[in-house]
């Protein structure tokens, strides 16, 4: 793991404050979503992003408003780092209509054109390719934006990640891969699986591209990271892949209690917990408790109003279920 | 005789080809020690150890080209992909490789391989986790395709498949892994290709797959507290297809109803439909009727999914509307 | 008006397009500097420029995925999968991310974008190069489907997929590149969802699609000698799907025959039979027949090749049986 | 390009002998194909290796009776490398009944398991994850059988080509990965597509795997090489990935006269020339020249013999059109 020393100029304080404002949000949002999993108010399926959250946020920060995020099916903290309201998250988690996308997608597939959330892919690799695709739009248009797109550790074991690598290497796209490493894939140690130690940085080489490899809980790090790589991509300079170490808190997904995970590995990774740790890392730099403790306190607040909110939504109207297959708002086949 | 689920009977059947025979492998992604995602095989690493019970990347071409590769040099795999869905990131191995290399070698070549998946909607898990792919596989000459409804297919035909010299597809439902049946006790051994008339009735036949068969069985019995009798067949298997008994209960009944949980288009249900339309042409009292999911991607809010897919009341509706 | 091939067809559409419309853009293996390997691309690279025109590795999911993410951030991307067996290798980008993402974010993204591909058999390039894979597209939602058969119609469908604001799977057929057809000057439009009468009969009608079209019409000369008259339809798009004139002629002949090229099982041919016998039933005057290529993989030597795919007088033989 | 001086023990000069005579094989034999196709004898497409037979040859000779070769469309020489008679190659590139397949898989899948052929794959990269399962059933049933998988420089970028390789690597396979860089995919030159200068080797290290590259017209370096690699397989050391720099006389396939390359590039490697190297290789090393002008004359009387025999079979009878889909023999879908 690199040093936690940032070698950047130093970071505002308002934009710590803002990396811990994300990462409470997402740490009470993702606390809520279990919550509401266990209710069974929240249906299907969802992965948390608990113990990952510096890596959201920090570029949730670092991006520009234009730029893209493309997610995974892990991906409500990164659509919440874009400033989607968490209201119509939560909705669309419930399969309500005032979900983001009126029930239609859920938990996985968290879209938000509007606030640069290009989509949540279910399907491993696939959205390193289309990232590729927005990049070479901006690339064209010289627009000037950029693509982040966010993927775990077993990902960079399927075909896509090669081609969309090299693709991107080649048209030299701005671009950045950013490879969340918790260890595992589903269940599967990702050491078993994979043929190099560090399964994104090991292969940067394969692409020209220069190993990276971060501490992903300090978000100060990560943020300092994420902005390098976006400058890099925005200037012309090409894509990045960024290998973030971090570990989830909970199973891989609701059905798991995540129990093939050695207890010690656990307890070491909660030493290690992100919120807490960027907690202190702001009072040793003087940030007043009693702020710390205001902003906390929003932020539960924020979190149980948008519940509420998306509670009272009404069920998606029947007619939903035949709209917008195609660009009329229809889904007719025929004539 | 015990109270099986169809989740339980994934791991029985595998446990039962593989005490039987060596060369039986199984290999796929958090199967092994996990005991698979949807928990249908667990046990069988502790049995048969980490030689014949493997844990792979997320790598699907992969898996299904090793099972290939092994296949033709002398095991007997089964491979799973996770969620049939994903099917379409290895799609080139199923039906460009493993269809096709008997044929173009002129049978030199042989793949007693089973690829099962967890298939179908119904547990909210959106438009990239639910979809029915069955017709996918259909479509391409060189694969036998098996869907069973109970935990006791499952047991029957997955052996079956496994000790068949051909690929299989086998499509396991996701919604039914929970499910429960009666099972006999000891080795069981079905046949690929044979459909099962599970009710007999004389006003029409309902053709039904997966978790349809379910839902057409508990139409045909209220269909038949109003007075309508229907034939329902479970067609289990698509390839082989055993249009014998289909046709048999088309010719006795006149009336053919599908209830196919795949989308519209080009599904099982339209072959079904075409084959009866040319060959029991003179046989039918009237127009046959697809039951299906209509063509859309499937939605994950639990008010739209369940007005997706085919339900009881929909194929009461349908039937009582022609036939009624 | 000029002779143009159906190759030099493509390439005109292209210009066409990408002259009117700055953020039309293109992409695939070899079409830039190379023309393309069936020379259905020279000309653009030097007109347009290597930013709007451009060579990829060979990654067809790299491809597709480029094409998608364009898409929805503005560009209207036209991409190439060289051959039509080779969408196997990418079908995940094709039906689960291009066909779905519209509907899973409720209408947030739009996908105006073109995948063409060299589609068919008859060139002796055996199983893994000629296969015709519409109606694997056609069983997905989310994907229009357009098969043109003949230069005009590459260039009007061409153009209106490109303009359309959908993903559309274009599939030129390959052993009809060399064909010549008249062409009018200027700027051709056609429009998706349309099929086309070629000719009128009052016995039978016949569909057919891309390549099985000129055999068709063929076929209908023929019968015509032997006081057979037979209504042609070229299908030209299976989604949107011209029900309405397939109907239409169906209910005036009683008699409908499918062309298919695509194996036997679950084609475009089934799914029209059995809107037919559900939608037609009483104006059906006899069984619908399907002619299709047989359920087995493609053979390479010239003379199973040429069994295998529907013939002239396969079509003759099978009209002039049911119908004669 | 490394060193051409062998770093094994030298080669016992009948092997030389069956190295040269393989090369010959292969070069008239795809001169003969060339002229059968112009001919119109030849149908559909065809692949050449003219100019790249060092490599099929030198693994042909390293290989052992029971070892696996999986190639690709480009795959005459592979197959010829492995014993399998000229006659039936032809009469399969000629559809005839008399083929190695009946006439059934054309010039692209050549397969003759008999032989250890265990196919040629036409859709790229797919072959990789094949030979993959061949070798884990040899280790599974500790057979000591090794596959070996040819495959191009355009090849490299496909994502089969990752997960393969990563697979194999991962679980220890007795495979040999052999990609013949002869600097094109189909028209387009590998360095206008690719990251890195060598599409293989400079992958190697993504799969915890040594870079090897070598000069891929020299048949000494190529089959010491093959040894190495096939030893360290059937030892249970694990896969290996060779990269061998060579060049295609020809374009891509039937279709193609290759004028996309530059005369220079062409003549520099003509000089190159692997056969007529070799040749000089032996007259240095002491080989009398009329021993290897009877050798030559008898390869060509083979060819021409072969030809003969290839084109007196009759087409394949119709019945072949609907057997074999199924291992009964047949191809029925239904009862
Ligand atoms: C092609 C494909 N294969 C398998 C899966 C099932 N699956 C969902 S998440 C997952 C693990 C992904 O691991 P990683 O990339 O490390 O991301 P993480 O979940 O740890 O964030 C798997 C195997 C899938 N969605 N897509
Ligand atoms: C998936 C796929 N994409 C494209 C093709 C078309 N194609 C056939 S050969 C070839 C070039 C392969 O280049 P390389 O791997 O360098 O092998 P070479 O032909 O040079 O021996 C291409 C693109 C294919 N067969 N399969
Ligand atoms: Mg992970
Ligand atoms: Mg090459």
């Amino acid at each position: 793991m690199t040093s936690t020393v940032p070698d950047l100029p130093d970071i505002a304080s308002e934009t710590r404050m803002e990396l811990y404002r994300l990462q409470l949000e997402m740490r009470h949002f993702e606390k809520r979503a279990y919550d509401l999993f266990m209710q069974s108010l929240v249906k299907g399926t969802s992965h948390l992003s608990l113990g990952q959250e510096a890596i959201a946020a920090a570029f949730g920060v670092a991006m520009m408003p234009g730029d893209w995020t493309f997610a995974t099916y892990r991906g409500h903290a990164h659509t919440l780092a874009r400033g989607v309201p968490m209201t119509a998250v939560l909705a669309e988690l419930m399969g309500r209509a005032n979900g983001l996308m009126g029930g239609k997608g859920g938990s996985m597939h968290l879209t938000s054109v509007e606030h640069g959330v290009m989509g949540s892919y279910a399907i491993i690799g696939a959205h390193l390719t289309i990232a590729n695709g927005a990049a070479w739009s901006a690339q064209y248009r010289r627009s000037g934006q950029v693509a982040v797109c966010f993927f775990g550790d077993g990902t960079t074991n399927i075909g896509a990640f090669h081609e969309a690598v090299n693709f991107a290497a080649v048209w030299k796209l701005p671009v950045v891969f950013v490879c969340e490493n918790n260890l595992y894939m589903e269940y599967t140690p990702i050491a078993a699986v994979t043929a190099v130690d560090r399964p994104a940085a090991d292969r940067a080489a394969a692409y020209g591209l220069e190993p990276v490899v971060v501490d992903g809980n300090d978000a100060d790090v990560m943020y300092q990271t994420a902005v390098r790589a976006v400058e890099r991509a925005r200037s012309g300079a090409g894509p990045s892949l960024i290998e973030a170490l971090t570990y989830r808190h909970g199973g891989h997904s609701r059905a798991d209690p995540g129990k093939y995970r050695p207890a010690e590995e656990i307890a070491a990774w909660l030493e290690r917990d992100p919120v807490p740790l960027y907690r202190s890392r702001l009072l040793s730099l003087g940030v007043p408790r009693a702020e710390l403790e205001r902003l906390e306190q929003a932020v539960a607040e924020a979190v149980d109003l948008a519940t509420e909110e998306a509670k009272a939504g009404p069920p998606p109207a029947p007619e939903l279920l035949m709209s917008d297959v195609w660009a009329d708002g229809g889904s007719s086949w025929r004539n | 005789m015990a109270q099986l689920t169809y989740r339980a009977a994934v791991a029985r059947a595998i446990a039962q080809e593989m005490r039987r025979d060596d060369s039986v492998v199984f290999l796929g992604e958090d199967v092994a020690a996990a005991g698979g995602v949807f928990k249908a095989t667990p046990g069988l690493l502790d049995e048969f150890g980490a030689e014949r019970v493997r844990d792979t990347p997320i790598s699907e071409q992969a898996i299904l080209g090793a099972a290939m590769g092994a296949a033709m040099t002398g095991l007997r795999p089964i491979a799973e992909i996770m969620f049939a869905d994903f099917f379409a990131v290895a799609w080139d191995i199923v039906v460009n490789e493993i269809a096709k290399s008997r044929y173009m070698t002129n049978g030199q070549v042989s793949f007693p391989l089973v690829i099962r998946s967890g298939n179908g909607g119904g547990l909210r898990f959106g438009a990239q986790h639910s979809q029915s792919v069955e017709n996918w596989a259909m479509a391409v000459p060189g694969l036998k395709v098996i869907a069973p409804s109970n935990p006791r297919d499952v047991i029957g035909l997955l052996a079956a498949a496994v000790r068949d010299p051909d690929p299989v597809l086998f499509f396991e439902h996701k919604a039914l892994y929970a499910a429960k049946g009666e099972v006999p006790d000891g080795e069981i051994v079905d046949e690929l290709g044979t459909a099962r008339v599970l009710r007999r009735g004389r006003d029409c036949t309902i053709a039904a797959l997966g978790a349809m068969v379910p839902r057409a069985l508990a139409a045909a019995g209220q269909l038949s507290s109003q007075g309508i009798e229907a034939t329902v067949v479970d067609v289990r298997s698509l390839v082989p297809l055993d249009t014998a008994t289909i046709l048999e209960t088309v010719a006795a009944t006149g009336r053919l109803f599908t209830v196919e949980e795949n989308p519209r288009l080009c599904g099982w249900g339209a072959e079904l439909a075409s084959i009866v339309s040319e060959e029991c042409f003179h046989d039918l009292d009237g127009p046959i009727v697809r039951i299906t999911t209509p063509h859309v991607p499937l939605p994950a809010a639990d008010v739209l999914e369940d007005i997706a897919l085919p339900s009881v009341a929909r194929v009461v509706e349908s039937v009582r509307t022609a036939v009624g």
